[in-house]
C-alpha cells in the first residue's frame, strides 16, 4: 500500500529509499526551506532532504545552543542534528528562510561546523534586480555542488529535472484537487505525501504518488477547513484535529499545498532565470517575504473558495514572529470578508498540549454549526 | 424527562438538572484530580438530593474530560465549553450578545447572535495571566480568601501597580510589596486591577457588544468585576443564577434541545 | 478606557515644555521633574544631572523635541513625514528639502523613558489586535501607537522606509503590518550577506528606492544640500571618535548616558547643523570632565560592554546608578555598531554612495544582517573590548529577541575565550513588567562584585 | 555560635552553624517579615553573629552582614562537599556557578525568565495531581512510560496535566513528565554554562532524587550529592558570620 509506505516514509528520517540512493554512491544534502531549487541538485544525483522535526519535542541538548525564545521547530531539528539523526547527511544548504532558521545554522555551525555548509542567499522582496541576483545565487549554488561533490552540471540535466519538477507539481495539484468537493482523502495524508517527496528521490516519490492516489478513502469529516500559518510537519497534530471532524482540505503552509501550489511550469527560456523566477514567486507565499502580504491573503481565498472550506485556522509556533504578526493581520482581513478564522498558537509537536488545541477546535466547528 | 449538564474546570465542577424547561437543581464542588471522577462525583450528589435515577437523565458533559465521559456512557454526548456559556447565558437572557467567561486556567470572550448561536470567540493562549489560578495564587500569597481579595477593591485608596502578567512572577511582586509593608488592600486591589486589564486586552480582539454578563468563578469577585465594568465601559447583566453554573446549565439545554422532543 | 494620544503626539507636547527650562532655576527645575511623576522625573532630572553639563538638556531641546515637532509641523507646512526604522540614515531624509525623517525605535525608547505608563497602553493596544506577546517590545510599542493614527491619536507618516529584510524579520513585518493597515507606501530594501554580490543587490535597491522617494515627494534632491548633509555627517564622524578615544582613559571621563545621547543623535538628526553641535557638546563635557579627573565613585570597578542595547525603563536607576557605583558603561552595538566613516563627496552621485556605504554597515544592520550574526557580532566586541579596554560585557535587549538569543551562546563562548565576562540580564529594554529595575540592579552587582572584580573572601580554611 | 539567614522567594531558611550545622528550620516566605524571622529564631536556638543572604536578605534586621547569595552558595559547595560547580535550583530560577580552590565564585548564570524550572512550578504540579511534595520521588520512581511536557507556563503546564490525567495516564507518568521537564531545563543550563568537574547540586529542588539522577546522567563531570540542599546558601552565609566574626 502507498499511502501507508508515505506515511511510514513522512515519519522517519533516513528512510529505506534514501539507504539505497546513498549505497549506491549518490549524495543528500539537508535544507531547511522550499526555497531550495531541487532540480539542480537532482541534476547530479545529490539528493535535497528537508530538514523537519519529526515529531521530536525534547531539546535539551539544542537548548543550551539556541534559547527558549526561539522556535520549537527549529530547536527540534537542531536537537536531531546534534544527537546525529541527521548524520546521514553529507552536508547541509543554509538556506536563508527566516531569523529563528539564520541562528540555527550560525549554532549548527558553532558546535558542528559541518564539512560542507552553502549559504544560499534568498531575497525577501520580488523584482528585477532580485530575480536578477537570484538567478546568480542559483548558479553559484551550482558552483558549490560542482566544487564539493566534483561534479560537473549541465543545464540539459537541469532542465531535464525542471520538467520532471513539473510533472510532479502538476501530480500534486491533482492529487489536492481529490480533496476539495468529495474529500477522499485525509489532510493528514496530503501532508505526510509533502514531507515524503522533501525525503524522496524525484523518481521514486513519483510512482508512490501515482499508487497512492488510487487509494481513495471514504472521508468522515464535520467540517472542511484551510490550515495556513507557520510550518507544520506534525501529521499527529493534523490527525487529531481531523478526528474532532475538523477535516483539513487544503493548506496554504509550506509543508503542504503552499510548497507547489503556485509553482509556474518550464516555459523554455534561460534555465537560471526561470527558476529564480519560478521559487521567488512561489515563496511568496511565506510571510518571510515581504509587500506581499496581498498575495498570500488572495491565495488563502482562492483557495478556500476552491476547497468550498467552512472556515480558516492560522496556526504559528509560538515565537514566530513572521506567521505571529501575519495571522492577526490576515484574522482581522479573512472575517471582515465573512471567512471564519481560528487563530492557534502552539509549540511544536506538543501532544501534551492537545486538550488545550482541542477545545479550541471544537469550539470552533460549533461555531462554524457543524 | 431529565436534562443534566456537567462542567468540570481546573478548580471547580458543576452539575445541572433541568425538568420543563427550569433548573431543578445544580451542585458545584471543588475538583477530584481526574475530571471524569469529578463530573461523575457533581451529577451523583445532585441526582441524590432530588432523588433521581441517573438513567433518567440525558446528561451532556462540557469542560475538561467531557469526551471520556461519552466513551464511558456517562454523558450522551459532549459540547465544548464556549458554546456551553454561550448558550446558558443566551437562554436566561436573549440579550446577551457577549459573554467573558474567567475559569481557572482559561478566560475567554463568548460573542452570540441573536439566535444564541456561537459567532466567535477568543481564549487566552498560553499565559495564566488572566485566570482564576492567577487570582488564586495571589489571593494565597495575601492569606485571603478569593472573596476577601474581591471586597478589598473597595477598600483600597491607593491600588499598587502590578506588572509582571506571569502569575508566579505576580506572586514575586505581592510578596515585595508585603515585605514593603504596603497596606493589603492596596496590594489586593492592585491584582484585581491588573487582572481586569488582562481581559480587557483580550476582549478586544473580537469586541464587546451589548448586553454583556460575566460568568465563571472570578464573576464572584466583585472588585475584578467592578474594575472590568469600569474599563469596558458597560454594566454586567446578572443572569439571576450562580454564574459558575452556566456552562454545566449550557450543556443541559444542548441535550434538552437534542432529545427533548422525543 | 480612555483612548491615548500616540507617542509623538504626547512626546511633542512634553519637549515643547521642556524647550522652555533654561528659564527655570535648577530647584524649579527639580520641582518640575516631582511633579511629572517618579520616573518620568527621574528621567529629567537625569538628563539635567550636573556630571553631563548642559548636554542633557541641549539634547533634548535641539536633538529630540525638533526631530519630533518637526514631524509633528511637517503636515501645516505640506511636507511629507517618513517613518524610517533605528537601522537606516536619516541623512537621506534630511537631504530633501519637503521631507521629514521620524524613527520608529525613538518613540518606544522616549516612551518607555518618560511617558506616564511609559510604553505599556500601545504594547497592550497591539496585543488586542492580536499580536502576539513575544514580538520585539520596542516595534511592538511604536506599532501600537502608529496604529492609533487610524483614530486620529497620532501623526500618521505619509510613507515608510524598511531597511530591515535581511536584518530582523519582527522589525519588517511590524512595518509591513502598518503599512497595509494605515494603507501608506512602503519602501523597502534587502540585505543578504557580505559578500561583493549582496553589496551590489543592496545598492541597486537603494538607488531605485531614492528614485521612488523623490517621484513620492515630489522632489530631487539638491547636490548642494545632499553634499552639505555629508559633510555634516563627517564632522559628526570626526567628533565621535574623538569621543571614543576618550573613553580610553580610565576613570572614564564621558558619562554613562553620552551613549544613549550619541546614538540617539545619529538616528534622528545625523547630517544636520544640529547633530554637530551636539557632538561638540558632548566633547566639550567629556574633555573637561577628564582635565578635571571626574568620575562619579571614587573607583572605576567595572569598564562594561552592553553588547546589544541598553535599558530604557529608568536610565536614573540604571545608568546613574551604575556610575555611581564605579560601573562604567562603554558603549553598546546602537551606538558603535556602525562605526561611522568619513566620506570625501563632491557631487550627488558620491553622496548617494557614501549613504549607501553607511547605511549598508550600519548599527545592527551590519551585525544582524551578517552571513554569520554570531560570528560578526562577536568579533565585533571583542574588538571593541581591546580597543576600549572593556574588562566585562553585559547583554541585554528585548527578552524574546530571536537573533541575539540564538547566538548568544557564540557571543559568550567568543568573549570568554578572551578572558572577558558576559552577563545576561533576562529583562527587557522596553518594558519594565518583564524584569523589575531592583532585581537588575541586584544580578549587576552580584555580577560585577563576585566576577569583573574579584572580590575575595579572607577565608580560614580552617575545616577543609 | 553563627547565624546563616537564607530570605528566599518561596522559603527563609536558617541555620545555626558551628563548624558544623547544630541545627536548622525552614519557614514559608509569607506575610509579614517579622514573624517570619520571629519563628524561625524560635525554633532554632541563640547565636552570636548572624549573616544574611538571599533576595530578601535586607529583611533580616538583626544581620550584622548580607552577602550575594552566589557567594553563599559557592563557599557552601566548596567547604561541605568540596565541588568546583554548583547547579542551584531554587524556588523561581536556576543559577550555575564555577567556584574556585578558596570557594570564591570565578562566574555564574542565570536562566531564561521563566518559573516552568522552578521549585515553585514543581509545586504547582504535585499539587494538581494531588500528589504531596513528600511523594514526588517515590511516584515518580513508579512510571513506566515516557511522556513529555512542552508547556513554558508554570500554569498551563497544569493544563497539559490534566490533559493527560483525562487521557487516563497514570499520575506517577505525568509527575515523571514533571521532573524530567525541570531536569532538562537546570541539564540546558549546565551545559550552556559548560559544567563539568565535580559538581553538586543545591536548592529546594535538589531534594528530589528524581531530579538530580537525571541531571546526573545528562551532564559528564562527577556528581557529588550536597547534605540538606535547600539549606545550602543558609550555610554558606553562617560560614561567612563565622569568617567575619570567629576567632579562629
Amino acid at each position: 500500500m502507498s499511502l501507508s509506505k508515505i506515511h511510514e516514509i513522512a515519519s522517519t528520517l533516513e528512510n529505506e529509499y534514501v539507504e539505497k540512493w546513498r549505497s549506491e554512491g549518490n549524495a543528500v544534502v539537508g535544507h531547511a526551506c522550499i526555497a531550495m531549487p531541487k532540480e539542480v541538485a537532482e541534476a547530479v544525483r545529490i539528493l535535497p532532504f528537508r530538514l523537519r522535526g519529526a515529531g521530536n519535542a525534547d531539546t535539551s541538548t539544542a537548548d543550551s545552543y539556541l534559547s527558549r525564545y526561539n522556535c520549537s521547530l527549529c530547536r527540534s531539528c537542531l536537537e536531531l542534528v546534534l544527537n546525529g539523526s541527521y548524520d546521514f547527511l553529507d552536508g547541509l544548504v543554509r538556506v536563508r528562510g527566516c531569523d529563528h532558521w539564520m541562528g540555527t545554522f550560525d549554532e549548527v555551525q558553532h558546535a558542528k561546523n559541518p564539512e560542507f555548509m552553502h549559504y544560499f542567499k534568498v531575497p525577501h522582496l520580488v523584482n528585477g534586480d532580485t530575480l536578477e541576483f537570484f538567478s546568480n545565487e542559483i548558479k553559484r549554488l551550482k558552483e558549490a555542488f560542482e566544487n564539493r561533490f566534483g561534479v560537473e552540471i549541465t543545464e540539459d540535466e537541469i532542465v531535464r529535472y525542471a520538467k520532471v519538477q513539473d510533472e510532479i507539481n502538476e501530480k500534486m495539484r491533482e492529487f489536492y484537487r481529490l480533496r476539495f468537493k468529495k474529500p477522499r482523502f485525509y489532510g493528514s495524508d496530503a501532508i505526510a505525501v509533502v514531507v515524503a517527496r522533501e525525503s524522496l528521490p524525484s523518481e521514486v516519490f513519483l510512482q508512490l504518488l501515482e499508487s497512492a492516489m488510487a487509494e481513495k478513502k471514504k472521508v468522515d469529516f464535520r467540517a472542511k477547513v484551510l490550515l495556513a500559518g507557520s510550518p507544520l510537519d506534525e501529521i499527529e497534530l493534523i490527525r487529531k484535529i481531523e478526528e474532532m471532524g475538523a477535516l483539513i482540505v487544503a493548506e496554504t503552509t509550506c509543508f503542504g499545498g503552499g510548497s507547489f501550489w503556485n509553482m509556474a511550469e518550464y516555459d523554455g527560456s534561460e534555465i537560471y532565470d526561470f527558476l529564480a523566477a519560478k521559487y521567488l514567486n512561489n515563496l511568496k507565499i511565506c510571510a518571510r517575504m515581504f509587500g506581499e502580504y496581498a498575495f498570500r491573503k488572495n491565495f488563502i481565498k482562492s483557495m478556500a473558495v476552491e476547497a468550498e472550506v467552512d472556515g480558516v485556522i492560522l496556526q504559528h509556533n509560538k515565537f514566530c514572529d513572521l506567521f505571529g504578526i501575519e495571522n492577526a493581520k490576515l484574522r482581522m482581513d479573512l472575517e471582515k470578508d465573512g471567512i471564519p478564522v481560528l487563530v492557534l498558537e502552539k509549540e511544536y509537536a506538543s501532544t501534551a498540549d492537545i486538550g488545550r488545541i482541542k477545545t479550541r477546535v471544537q469550539a470552533f466547528l460549533e461555531r462554524l454549526k457543524r | 424527562m431529565l436534562f443534566g449538564g456537567t462542567d468540570v474546570g481546573s478548580l471547580t465542577a458543576q452539575a445541572v438538572l433541568l425538568e420543563d424547561g427550569r433548573i431543578t437543581g445544580y451542585r458545584n464542588i471543588r475538583v477530584l484530580p481526574n475530571p471524569v471522577e469529578s463530573a461523575k462525583k457533581v451529577m451523583g450528589e445532585l441526582l441524590e438530593e432530588v432523588g433521581v435515577s441517573p438513567d433518567d437523565v440525558v446528561i451532556f458533559s462540557t469542560g475538561y474530560g467531557r469526551e471520556k465521559l461519552v466513551e464511558d456512557g456517562f454523558a450522551k454526548e459532549h459540547v465544548s465549553e464556549i458554546s456551553c456559556h454561550g448558550r446558558g447565558a443566551f437562554w436566561l437572557n436573549p440579550a446577551i450578545r457577549t459573554i467573558i467567561d474567567i475559569g481557572g486556567q482559561d478566560a475567554k470572550v463568548i460573542r452570540i447572535d441573536g439566535n444564541g448561536n456561537l459567532a466567535n470567540f477568543v481564549m487566552n493562549d498560553k499565559c495564566a495571566a488572566g485566570t482564576g489560578r492567577f487570582l488564586e495564587i495571589q489571593a494565597r500569597a495575601l492569606g485571603l480568601t478569593l472573596d476577601e481579595l474581591g471586597e478589598m477593591t473597595f477598600k483600597a485608596s491607593n491600588p499598587v501597580a502590578i506588572t509582571a502578567r506571569c502569575s508566579i512572577y505576580a506572586e514575586t511582586e505581592v510578596l515585595h510589596y508585603m515585605q514593603r509593608k504596603f497596606p493589603k488592600e492596596d496590594i489586593a486591589a492592585g491584582v484585581n486591577r491588573s487582572m481586569a486589564e488582562r481581559i480587557y486586552y483580550l476582549a478586544r480582539r473580537v469586541g464587546v457588544e451589548r448586553e454583556v454578563t460575566l460568568t465563571g468563578g472570578v464573576a464572584k469577585n466583585r472588585g475584578v468585576k467592578h474594575e472590568l465594568e469600569k474599563i469596558l465601559g458597560v454594566k454586567f447583566v446578572d443572569l439571576g443564577v450562580d454564574p459558575q453554573i452556566v456552562g454545566a446549565l449550557g450543556a443541559a439545554i444542548f441535550a434538552m434541545e437534542k432529545y427533548g422532543g422525543e | 478606557m480612555n483612548e491615548i494620544p500616540g507617542l509623538v503626539k504626547r512626546g511633542s507636547e512634553i519637549l515643547r515644555t521642556i524647550e522652555k527650562i533654561g528659564k527655570y532655576s535648577k530647584s524649579e527645575l527639580e520641582g518640575l521633574a516631582r511633579l511629572t511623576g517618579e520616573i518620568q522625573g527621574h528621567t529629567i532630572l537625569s538628563f539635567l544631572d550636573k556630571r553631563h553639563g548642559d548636554a542633557g538638556l541641549y539634547f533634548l531641546k535641539n536633538v529630540l523635541s525638533k526631530h519630533v515637532n518637526e514631524a509633528v509641523k511637517a503636515k501645516e507646512k505640506g511636507k511629507k513625514v517618513i517613518l524610517i526604522p533605528f537601522n537606516f540614515p536619516p541623512e537621506l531624509i534630511h537631504a530633501f528639502e519637503n521631507a521629514v525623517p521620524l524613527t520608529t525605535e525613538m518613540m518606544s525608547t522616549m516612551g518607555a523613558l518618560a511617558l506616564e505608563g511609559e510604553g505599556e497602553p500601545y504594547w497592550d493596544y497591539a496585543m488586542s489586535l492580536g499580536i502576539p506577546d513575544y514580538v520585539c517590545s520596542s516595534n511592538t510599542t511604536a506599532l501600537g501607537s502608529m496604529l492609533t493614527a487610524m483614530k486620529g491619536l497620532e501623526i500618521a507618516p505619509d510613507a515608510m522606509i524598511s531597511a530591515c529584510p535581511g536584518a530582523c524579520d519582527a522589525n519588517s513585518k511590524i512595518h509591513e503590518f502598518v503599512a497595509e493597515t494605515l494603507n501608506v507606501p512602503e519602501f523597502m530594501l534587502d540585505k543578504m550577506g557580505d559578500g561583493v554580490f549582496d553589496y551590489e543587490l543592496y545598492r541597486k535597491l537603494f538607488l531605485n528606492m531614492v528614485r521612488e522617494i523623490e517621484e513620492f515627494v515630489g522632489e530631487e534632491i539638491d547636490e548642494d544640500r545632499i553634499v552639505k548633509v555629508i559633510e555634516n555627517g563627517n564632522t559628526c564622524t570626526e567628533l565621535y571618535w574623538e569621543l571614543h578615544e576618550l573613553k580610553k582613559h580610565s576613570p572614564c571621563p564621558v558619562p554613562n548616558m553620552f551613549t544613549m545621547l550619541s546614538c540617539g543623535t545619529r538616528f534622528t538628526m545625523w547630517g544636520r547643523d544640529e547633530a554637530v553641535s551636539m557632538f561638540e557638546k558632548l566633547l566639550e563635557v567629556a574633555e573637561k570632565r577628564l582635565k578635571r579627573g571626574e568620575y562619579p565613585a571614587e573607583r572605576e570597578i567595572a569598564r562594561s560592554l552592553w553588547v546589544y542595547t541598553g535599558y530604557y525603563i529608568d536610565l536614573y536607576d540604571l545608568w546613574l546608578w551604575m556610575e555611581d557605583n564605579g560601573i562604567t558603561y562603554l558603549t553598546d552595538i546602537l551606538n558603535s555598531g556602525g562605526f561611522p566613516q568619513i566620506y570625501e563627496v563632491f557631487t550627488k552621485e558620491d553622496a548617494l554612495e557614501a549613504i549607501i556605504k553607511t547605511s549598508w554597515d550600519y548599527q545592527m544592520t551590519r551585525q544582524m544582517g551578517a552571513e554569520n550574526m554570531g560570528l560578526r557580532w562577536t568579533e565585533d566586541f571583542i574588538y571593541l573590548a581591546e580597543d576600549l579596554n572593556a574588562n566585562c560585557a553585559i547583554y541585554c535587549g528585548h527578552h524574546a529577541c530571536k537573533q541575539s538569543q540564538a547566538v548568544f551562546r557564540i557571543l559568550r563562548d567568543g568573549m570568554s575565550s578572551k578572558g572577558i565576562p558576559v552577563l545576561k540580564l533576562d529583562g527587557d529594554a522596553w518594558n519594565r513588567r518583564i524584569t523589575s529595575v531592583s532585581v537588575l540592579q541586584e544580578m549587576i552587582l552580584d555580577f560585577v562584585q563576585n566576577v569583573v572584580a574579584k572580590k575575595r573572601r579572607r577565608r580560614r580554611g580552617s575545616r577543609r | 555560635m553563627f547565624l546563616g539567614v537564607d530570605v528566599g522567594m518561596r522559603f527563609t531558611k536558617a541555620v545555626l552553624w558551628d563548624g558544623k550545622v547544630v541545627s536548622a528550620a525552614i519557614e514559608e516566605t509569607r506575610g509579614d517579615m517579622e514573624s517570619v524571622l520571629k519563628n524561625l529564631r524560635g525554633k532554632i536556638g541563640d547565636f552570636e553573629h548572624c549573616c544574611s543572604t538571599g533576595s530578601g536578605a535586607g529583611l533580616v534586621d538583626f544581620a550584622e552582614v548580607k552577602e550575594d547569595d552566589v557567594v553563599c552558595l559557592a563557599i557552601a559547595a566548596r567547604d561541605i562537599v568540596d565541588a568546583d560547580f554548583v547547579l542551584d535550583i531554587g524556588g523561581q530560577s536556576i543559577t550555575a556557578i564555577s567556584v574556585d580552590k578558596d570557594g570564591n565564585v570565578i562566574d555564574f548564570m542565570r536562566n531564561d525568565k521563566c518559573a516552568s524550572g522552578s521549585g515553585r512550578f514543581l509545586e504547582v504540579m504535585s499539587s494538581a495531581l494531588g500528589i504531596a511534595v513528600e511523594e514526588i520521588d517515590e511516584a515518580a520512581s513508579k512510571a513506566d512510560r515516557k511522556l513529555s511536557t512542552t508547556s513554558q507556563c508554570a500554569v498551563f503546564a497544569e493544563s497539559e496535566v490534566v490533559s493527560y490525567v483525562n487521557e487516563g495516564e497514570s499520575k506517577e507518568n505525568i509527575i515523571a513528565a514533571v521532573c524530567d521537564s525541570i531536569a532538562k531545563l537546570a541539564v540546558a543550563q549546565a551545559n550552556r554554562f559548560g559544567i563539568g568537574g565535580r559538581y553538586t547540586i543545591t536548592g529546594g529542588v535538589a531534594k528530589f532524587k528524581s531530579i538530580t539522577e537525571r541531571i546526573a546522567e545528562a551532564i559528564g563531570g562527577e556528581y557529588v550529592e550536597f547534605p540538606h540542599p535547600q539549606l545550602a546558601a543558609s550555610i554558606g552565609a553562617a560560614i561567612v558570620a563565622e569568617e567575619e566574626f570567629g576567632d579562629v
